[in-house]
């Protein structure tokens, strides 16, 4: 149904129940929807389990959620970074569960729940530990595993620029799981720079379909640090 | 990357690589107008040497092909990085896609080369290089299962021998596995090596002779 | 689209429906802000009678979302067309896709309302409209199985009744099926039917009373 | 490896061989490859399986390359149409195989082949005919059809823009197949109006990246019949 534009991000994850899947986009700080994980800090909802490429970078993001105990289990492909000191206390600590998944396993499961595929088989992770316990299969000579979707309940994306019909762009390697997220969870919540009218953005660039955006934020300006930088 | 069974080259007038001169080696073996990942960490140093006209362009998993040098000063957009999260640049006739569309391009085959870090390689190419089985460690294994699936050539760039002296090269590796099978060369600082299901080649070495690697590798050394 | 079980509205006062009044019968049903597809042939005509101010958003499988009403004169372009290969115009708003993308919104229910037509649908909602079954006929099945079972309110635009009399309305389909148990309404010329697990319910008619539709049908009728 | 500009489509398919799999872009006329498949009637290849979403409209296009004889099987959504004559009569003459695949399965089945997905469970088709002697499973509640891969040695498709990278735009729902046939198969060509420098194509705005393309072609100037114009 319609894209609607919320006054602010507490408004727009207000429904955000106890024991909800939660999507986050973003690869590391890019893409991080920080507004709307800020509003889910303060709106309460916990036992979350979150599915993310990562498990949060220093105190911000992701790593705050975890830090305010909301946290039951993450779903990602790779927790441990250099700044993951509030996922890696806590996951020592025994107070998070931890699913690792191949980042392209985790992209395209979460493709299928959003595509009505009901599994796949894939040849990423056989013979590895990731792949234990999983049904497998030879096709062509190759051993596949199968492996199921992953559905949210919400997702929480950050696009460069909407249209009031809810079409998105992204901006540069921030667009990475957003547009695959919002086709995977019941609703999609998308923190934007910018909101334009309704054909402000060429149709032959559209990332992600109205279609797929139940609400609308726009974003805090934020000076995000960069993690990296040499 | 031709696998004939030339002998091995054995330079012994010289120590082990530097970790920039081993990367200048494996980018001397990257295909003209190849497409390419280089993981994240220290294959990334592999980009600063390929000539400018060789028309290699380089993927990276986050969603981007045509990545050009890492970011400097007013360059550095917290939206643009590599795999390893270090700002980037973009090239002429670079393209973004999502993470889908990204792991696509790379379980499908469609990536030349990739070259990836080892905690182990085994002589028949399993790849160990995400988990060190230690309990207390936290498992993270990126993109790495996917690229050593997905790409045609897989290719590690490693040290030979741990800081302990333990070899990284083994008869089967003791850490958890990335993928079996799946690594065709290893490139050390101590020598060049073809794995697979034919076992070892050694193709160069770098500060010993093959026979003293001989001595301190538990695999057989085809030469 | 309410299902509760008000009686069928009978209009004996008049004849069956037009092609066109379906159309708009059924445009009345279409929720607000709505993402409909609309098939190929007759129910594209509903989109003629859906209240502009109403937002509802058209897709058509062949890779787009804010389809505007038929080209005509200059407008026609041969790269913009309708599913049935008409040509169209295209709406602020609007979205082009490939047809993975295309088919993986539909399959995956992001659709609200698909209205396909049909050679028959079965008291509990199974959907035939792609093959009679003649073996000389070429069968030819397009995205119609994909929106049976994708969109999350399949409704059929029907008439009620072959040229020579015979219902489309069936107890079980003798012409291969499109999807089982998929149809959550019937628009005929003859009257609206809600059908499924519990068997046809009658909402409206149009030209008989639900009895003398009793008499022409061989499916149990509630009213 | 490398995109290569040919000088013209006959150079462009001089290699593809009796027996191939040729994946056919185009959804009735808009996207067809009409100077690539000209160029393969010319060059003679035959016993061919052509996948396509369609099989073929008036004399043009694949219909031509049907009447030529060269096609052994037709893979498509749609055959019937109401100027698919050439078809018809070679498929009721016994003169063509014809496998029917739901429209969204043999976009997916593409997709499939080139994002190295050895296969997938689909809802679509299950009860119907078409999934006669298929694999099923049931996965929560709902009852799946096993699909597999559909790979290509060559596709033929029609692209609006193309940089000397081989990247590639579309033009409106022109798009349809070619992003996805352009995955898979082994020898990529297209057809393009116009090839501009590197850095001419937006990056945000690339539909096909060049990594798939492998061959470009300028396309003649085409005045096309439009089939259903009102």
């Amino acid at each position: 149904m319609t894209t609607t534009i919320a006054v602010g991000p507490d408004e727009a994850v207000a429904d955000v129940e106890d024991g909800s899947t939660v999507l986050v986009g973003g690869f590391g700080l890019a893409g991080m929807p920080f507004d709307l994980i800020d509003a889910l800090i303060r709106q309460g909802a916990g036992d979350l389990t979150i599915v993310s490429n990562n498990a949060g970078n220093g105190d911000v993001g992701l790593a705050a959620l975890l830090k305010a105990g909301r946290v039951r289990k993450v779903i990602c492909s790779f927790p441990r970074q250099s700044d993951s000191y509030v996922f890696d206390d806590l996951y020592r600590a025994g107070r998070v569960e931890l699913e690792v998944v191949p980042q392209g396993t985790l992209a395209e499961r979460m493709r299928a729940a959003g595509a009505g595929i009901g599994a796949f088989y894939s040849p990423v992770g056989v013979g590895t530990p990731l792949a234990e316990g999983k049904e497998t299969r030879e096709i062509d000579g190759r051993v596949h595993v199968l492996e199921f979707p992953i559905q949210g309940d919400v997702a929480l994306i950050s696009a460069h620029r909407a249209d009031t019909m809810g079409n998105l762009v992204y901006r540069k390697t921030a667009r990475n799981f957003g547009p695959v997220m919002a086709t995977a969870a019941r609703t999609v919540v998308v923190q934007v720079t910018e909101i334009v009218p309704a054909g402000g953005i060429d149709p032959e660039t559209v990332v992600t379909p109205g279609i797929y955006v139940d609400r609308l934020v726009r974003a805090k300006a934020r000076r995000l640090t960069v993690q990296g930088a040499r | 990357m031709t696998t004939a069974a030339a002998p091995a080259v054995e330079h012994t007038d010289r120590g082990p690589l530097t970790t920039d001169e081993l990367a200048a080696r494996i980018a001397r073996d990257i295909p003209a107008s190849s497409y390419v990942n280089l993981g994240i960490g220290q294959p990334t140093r592999i980009a600063e040497h390929l000539p400018r006209d060789a028309g290699v362009v380089l993927h990276t998993e986050n969603g981007m092909l045509g990545m050009g040098p890492a970011a400097t000063g007013d360059e550095v957009d917290p939206d643009l990085t590599n795999a390893g999260k270090v700002p980037v640049t973009e090239l002429p006739g670079a393209a973004y896609f999502h993470h889908a569309d990204s792991f696509a391009m790379m379980r499908g085959g469609h990536l030349d080369v990739c070259v990836l870090g080892a905690f182990q390689v085994s002589q028949h190419g399993d790849l160990a290089n995400w988990h060190t089985g230690d309990p207390d460690a936290i498992p993270a294994v990126g993109g790495a299962m996917d690229l050593a699936v997905g790409a045609r050539q897989v290719l590690v760039m490693m040290k030979l021998f741990t800081r302990d002296g333990a070899p990284k090269l083994v008869p089967a590796c003791t850490y958890p596995l990335t993928g079996p099978g799946c690594v065709h060369r290893a490139y050390t600082d101590c020598g060049i090596f073809a794995v697979g299901p034919d076992g070892v080649r050694v193709l160069e070495t770098y500060g010993s002779s093959v026979a003293a690697l001989r001595e301190r590798l538990d695999v057989e050394l085809k030469d």
